[in-house]
């Protein structure tokens, strides 16, 4: 993308004077603020759903007042956060203290340039995409421990202690997990993952269910492995129900304690960037990225009526069940399968590939974590390891162990 | 090699903390994650009720006893009316006992809601909390209805009730009692039967009955140690005698007897239970009568002293008074169940994570306000 | 087992520092001992096969009047054999001190901290007496009849209403 | 192999657990939010019968005061626990008629003031049911906050207790009547201080420092008094029922002053019986299914097609 732009640059008259190498780090700094223009309105959007969620499952409204429905309320909270008092404790770790939140946005924020959004989309084209993704992510911590132990708070201490133990836990089995795809694909190449999972075929390759290529559908190890990784990743951001780090009802706000102001912000800002990377990487090595789930139109057509019907039965079901009656679902895939009916244009534009697919994905699996959230209660930290190290960790092995005999069964690789 | 050095860290829970339920401090010495000793620290909310008390007339003290126990202030009221009526011998209209109970249970179950939505609190799910807090609502509704206040009523006076409730207060009752019980299925859905929340709740903390009676625990948390040791049903006052209902105890389900899951579930059941006996007052509550004939006109009651003990949400709430015949009591102290609850932390917490104490102290159901009085 | 029997039996054994058994002016009645022998009483009414007083309910100091004796008042139950007893020390104005039960029931610990915290009775044997309510550093007792409010608390003036 | 039925235990009932969430999720308008400026709590009204004061609401909220009525007898004050009640009565003259409440009720005692202070009131509803007039009650008010009234020369005595200024004082006379009355009263209590003090050696001390004080206070009425005739604004006699933020002592009360010469914030504080008696409440709104109202009341577009919803 970067070379592209670069190019483009050089193709105006006026600015084709600059030498390449000048167009191509201009290229590279408008790249790296789009980049965090991305995270930086991402965290406002996601804050502003994230409220939303949490409000409707729990039977409230959520902000209302700033802007229509409260879109605006994440814009103004941004702002109140930016004119706060910037308070350093004075027996803190200056130096550490300040540096912290940075680490962690940085390490945060650089991982966005291997992810691809679609198939032009991409700041780097990494032949190392997923390994450096996945290291770079684990910078995080250090600025975690920095952070808690710059603070000279214990309840910071003790979060960053947790957090150091728990996301250096998860690195295993989450590495493991993608080792298990790496396997399958034979490259660390994003880009080529996802173009891997192009095309539809049957439901772990016998069932004859036609379903889109993707990883998920490859095969029941992958399957599983999907969820381990959706696991292992929410323990790595530490969300609830892994949150341990800064559980609020424990270590007041754990690393994040003594923390004000634009600092505070810092921290929310790389949380939602990681959790929007997690998601990134679960459509990507999972879902099939900016592939669409449909082969061609007749195909959005056809799914999205399988959809409704589906949505159809299970509003009735929950109608019989427990009297209630939940509209929302059914008119939503309802409007969405007459227009793709109504408007070959729009179906085509459903079965084709690019970044729409990817928001989509990425974002139903933001709700997912969104809905861990706010229905779980938290682990404790032994249980924490327990689960890490003597479920998913042995899980994620069986996996892989199960992914290259699958291979081998179903012929797609020989020995 | 030398041995490591390692130290005990003392670490400051509270008195701002977001699980201390109020203003309560406590001191862990900690071993890394595991706590070695816990020393409460209280009186941060002391507000002298018992000074306060000794120059009140009786019936002005009964708005303060409400604010004792924040959460059951209908029960606090209830017991302290029932102890000077006591000591003045003053029969009741039936009405009057029948509203009392309809509304001590009522806060009963309003309280427990607090508790089991607090104690999913303490243990990281938010959604079960404001649950609850829905369902409490409701109940404050009610209690609005009747008394015109949400929180301290001032309702159970000596000797009657403050006003008679108004027409279709029974009805609305009747109507929160049919939805109730649907609704703490969603509870037991959510958060009882939750994996995470049983790793979290079931054995820690257990309570052994001959701990939880030398220390003077009582109410839920004693019962679910497995004494059944419930006022209403040992030592019956006002008119429980008359109604049928279950004595919940600690049956360790999913673990030891007396763990904190226990603890949680016994209240939960408890008010399925409450709800059984609103449902039998509510069937037998005579229509006539005035709430406010036996309401006498000098409260002075004869000279001597009297405990008295009621079952308030969280325990035996005991009043002791001491009259020498004027209208002001000489002494009154108030047995509040949370104090002695609390103080068994210690024993019960040792030995835990700093996850588990403040599980721990979730399932105790301690309100500060009465602690420190 | 009523309460005449029970003070009955304690005068039998423990003689005369068992005073008097009150039944007149009280709804609870109550056996009136020694201050210096309320432990060992209560431990006797603890282990003997007969009492059980396993439960310690309530603990209260009380002072009367500014000329009377404090007291401190026992409410003990058995959750067993659900019989009560009320006991009562007396304890002097001047040097107010009564054996503490704080190692027989728990209950006491605080309960008694609570009483020196408001009376000033100190608890002799108590593992930990200091108050517990009000501040560590709070000067007289508020629940003594002669005490006279503070007006400063450590150079904060305490505003009184009305 | 509990390992095993562990973990499938826990995914049962963690998936059991997020049922219940998206049940809720995808169903959003069973929502319990209320949005208060523009959603106001459902007041239960009701009629509990004291005295004529009809629909006399239970919602504890405002204490008020229907001054014509008051006959200056303090039981509510005597029933105050938190004395945050204050009146100030003095004797009619033989022949004075003063008028009768609607009890028909001669009044005896002119009530010089009386004083609510709103920052110390408990909510008990003890004051009200001892008024032999019903005239003092609690009101579903329960919006105190109000721009008028701002006194801004607090001293720092007063200002712990002047909270957001919640002290409402009540009047049938003006302030000169009043300044004139607690001077006689002065000297009445001055002439008994010297009785006193020829009579009583001893206590010759504690009447003087009380004389003394008294002297103050009439002083500093006289002044309050003298004000608003210099800047000559007439000041009749009259029956006021102004609630007017009085801290005690009075020094020379400007919102006294203000209020008398603009009547228009006098009347927004006004808090006559009749708005008392039929409170308006601009939207109703169910907070839950449970508790909702009848459709038929229920005229808001919203409101109704969550009916529909519900029906199917």
């Amino acid at each position: 993308m970067i070379q592209l732009l670069a190019n483009w640059i050089l193709s105006f008259d006026i600015l084709s004077g600059m030498g390449n190498s000048v167009a191509w780090g201009l290229s590279l700094f408008i790249v790296a603020a789009l980049i965090f223009a991305f995270v930086a309105v991402n965290a406002i959007v996601l804050v502003y759903i994230e409220r939303k969620v949490s409000a409707f499952m729990q039977v409230r409204l959520g902000p209302m007042r700033v802007g229509k429905f409260g879109t605006l309320q994440t814009v103004a909270d941004a702002l109140k956060l930016l004119q706060k008092e910037d308070i350093i404790p004075r027996s803190a770790d200056k130096v550490l203290f300040i540096i912290g939140p940075w680490v962690i946005l940085v390490a945060s924020v650089v991982t966005f340039a291997a992810i691809p959004f679609s198939d032009t989309w991409l700041a780097a084209n990494m032949n190392i995409g997923l390994f450096y993704v996945v290291s770079i992510s684990s910078i995080v911590v250090l600025g975690i421990v920095m952070a808690g132990w710059a603070s000279n708070n214990k309840w910071s201490l003790y979060g960053a202690m947790r957090s150091a133990a728990q996301i250096i836990s998860y690195e295993i089995p989450v590495g493991i997990t993608l080792i298990a795809v790496v396997a399958v694909v034979g490259s660390l190449n994003l880009q080529t993952i996802i173009q891997e999972q192009a095309g539809t075929g049957n439901l772990f390759h016998w069932i004859p269910i036609p379903l889109p290529n993707w990883f998920i559908f490859h095969s029941p190890f992958l399957f599983i492995a999907a969820f381990v990784y959706l696991i292992g990743a929410t323990a790595e951001i530490n969300r609830t129900p892994f949150d341990i780090p800064e559980s609020e009802s424990e270590l007041v706000a754990g690393f994040m304690t003594e923390f004000s102001g634009l600092r505070w912000a810092l921290f929310f800002l790389s949380e939602y960037a990681n959790a929007t990377l997690v998601a990134f990487l679960v459509s990507i090595v999972f879902l099939g990225g900016w592939q669409s789930p449909f082969a061609d139109y007749q195909g959005t057509q056809i799914g999205f009526s399988i959809i409704t019907l589906v949505a159809i039965m299970w509003t009735l079901f929950v109608r019989a069940k427990t009297g209630r009656l939940s509209v929302y679902p059914l008119g939503l895939s309802l409007v969405i399968t007459i227009s793709a009916w109504l408007f070959p244009g729009f179906a085509i534009w459903m079965a084709s590939p690019g970044i729409f697919w990817m928001l989509m994905k990425a974002g139903s699996i933001i709700f997912m974590l969104m809905w861990f959230r706010w229905t779980f209660p938290r682990l404790r930290v032994d249980q924490l390891m327990y689960v890490s190290w003597k479920v998913i960790l042995p899980l994620s092995l069986i996996n892989l162990m199960g992914v290259a005999i699958w291979m081998w069964l179903t012929g797609e690789i020989q020995f | 090699m030398g041995r490591l050095h390692a130290e005990e860290m003392v670490l400051n829970m509270g008195p701002q903390h977001p699980s201390t339920h109020g203003v309560l401090r406590l001191k862990l010495r900690t071993d890394g994650e595991i706590v070695s000793h816990i020393e409460p620290v209280i009186g941060y909310l002391h507000r002298s009720f018992e000074k306060h008390a000794e120059n009140l007339e009786y019936q002005m003290i009964t708005p303060f006893t409400g604010r004792c126990d924040y959460l059951a202030a209908m029960g606090s009221e209830h017991g302290y009316a029932m102890a000077v009526e006591k000591m003045m011998a003053i029969e009741l209209p039936e009405r009057v006992e029948y509203l009392r109970v309809i509304f001590a249970e009522l806060q009963r179950i309003a309280s427990h809601l607090v508790a089991v939505g607090t104690f999913g609190l303490d243990v990281g799910a938010i959604t079960p909390f404001i649950y609850c807090f829905r369902e409490r609502e409701l109940i404050l509704d009610l209690f609005e209805m009747a008394s015109g206040a949400r929180l301290l009523y001032n309702y159970i006076w000596i000797g009657g009730l403050a006003h008679d409730v108004p027409p279709g207060f029974v009805e609305k009752t009747y109507e929160f009692l049919d939805a109730f019980d649907e609704r703490v299925a969603e509870y037991n859905q959510i958060l009882t039967g939750n994996k995470i929340f049983i790793e979290r709740a079931a054995d820690i903390g257990v309570m052994t009955p001959e701990v939880a009676i030398n220390y003077g625990v009582t109410g839920p948390s004693l019962r679910a140690s497995g004494v059944n040791i419930d006022i209403r049903r040992t030592e019956p006052y006002s008119i429980y005698d008359r109604f049928d209902f279950d004595v919940p105890l600690g049956q360790g389900l999913q673990g030891t007897i007396g763990d904190s899951w226990d603890r949680y579930y016994v209240r939960v059941l408890e008010m399925g239970e409450s709800a059984k006996i609103i449902r039998q007052a509510l069937d037998q509550l005579p229509v006539e009568g005035d709430v406010k004939s036996a309401i006498p006109r000098r409260i002075r009651p004869p000279k001597g002293e009297i405990y008295f003990r009621s079952e308030n949400p969280r325990g035996e709430l005991g009043y002791y008074i001491v009259s020498n015949g004027k209208n002001v009591p000489v002494r009154l102290k108030m047995r509040s169940p949370a104090f002695s609850n609390l103080s068994v932390i210690n024993e019960i917490g040792q030995g835990w994570m700093i996850s588990d104490v403040i599980a721990i102290l979730g399932s105790l159901d301690i309100v500060l306000g009465e602690i420190d009085r | 087992m009523t309460e005449q029997e029970i003070y009955a039996d304690l005068s039998s054994k423990f003689g005369d520092k068992v005073i008097e058994f009150m039944e007149e002016g009280t709804l609870n009645p109550t056996v009136v001992v020694d201050a210096g022998a309320i432990a060992k009483i209560v431990t006797y009414l603890k282990d003997e096969e007969r009492f059980q007083f396993d439960s310690l309910m309530n603990l209260a100091g009380h002072d009367a009047d500014v000329e009377t004796e404090f007291s401190v008042i026992y409410h003990l139950v058995s959750t067993e054999l659900k019989h009560y007893i009320t006991l009562k020390v007396f304890t002097s104005r001047d040097e107010p001190k009564v054996a503490s039960i704080a190692e027989i029931h728990r209950t006491a610990d605080w309960h008694e901290r609570e009483a020196f915290d408001l009376y000033g009775i100190n608890f002799e044997g108590h593992p930990d007496l200091k108050r517990i309510l009000m501040e560590d550093d709070w000067e007289g007792y508020p629940l003594r009849k002669d005490y006279v409010p503070a007006e400063f608390y450590r150079g904060m003036r305490i505003e009184k209403v009305k | 192999m509990s390992y095993f039925s562990n973990i499938s235990s826990a995914i049962t009932t963690l998936v059991d657990g997020m049922k219940v969430t998206m049940g809720y999720f995808v169903r959003p308008r069973e929502h319990v939010t209320l949005q208060y400026p523009d959603e106001v709590w459902p007041i239960p009204t009701r009629n509990i019968g004291v005295g004529e004061i009809e629909s006399y609401n239970t919602i504890r909220s405002k204490l008020v005061v229907d001054f014509e009525d008051c006959i200056g007898c303090k039981a509510c004050e005597r029933a105050c626990p938190v004395d945050c009640i204050d009146i100030e009565t003095f004797k009619a003259g033989p022949d004075e008629d003063i008028g009768t409440t609607k009890n028909d009720t001669k009044i005896k005692l002119r009530v010089t003031s009386f004083t609510i202070d709103m920052s110390e009131c408990m909510f008990c509803d003890l004051c009200t049911h001892p008024c032999p007039e019903d005239c003092i009650h609690m009101t579903p008010d329960y919006q105190f906050i109000s721009n008028d009234n701002v006194k801004l020369d607090v001293t720092p005595e007063e200002r712990w207790r002047d909270r957001n200024h919640l002290i409402y004082q009540f009047s049938k006379v003006s302030p000169i009547e009043r300044a004139q009355r607690q001077a006689e009263a002065e000297k009445v209590a001055a002439a008994k201080a010297a009785a006193m003090e020829a009579k009583k050696a001893a206590a010759e001390k504690a009447a003087a420092t009380k004389a003394a004080q008294e002297a103050r206070e009439a002083e500093q009425a006289q002044t309050a008094a003298a004000t608003p005739e210099g800047i000559g604004v007439p000041i009749a006699p009259s029956i006021s029922e102004t609630p007017v933020v009085q801290t005690e002592p009075v020094p020379v009360s400007t919102p006294t002053v203000e209020s008398a010469s603009e009547p228009e914030p006098m009347e927004k504080i006004e808090v006559p019986l009749e708005t008392i008696s039929t409170p308006e409440i601009p939207e109703v709104k169910p907070v839950t299914t449970e508790t909702a109202a009848e459709p038929e009341t229920q005229t808001e577009p919203e409101d109704s097609s969550k009916g529909e919803t519900e029906n199917g």
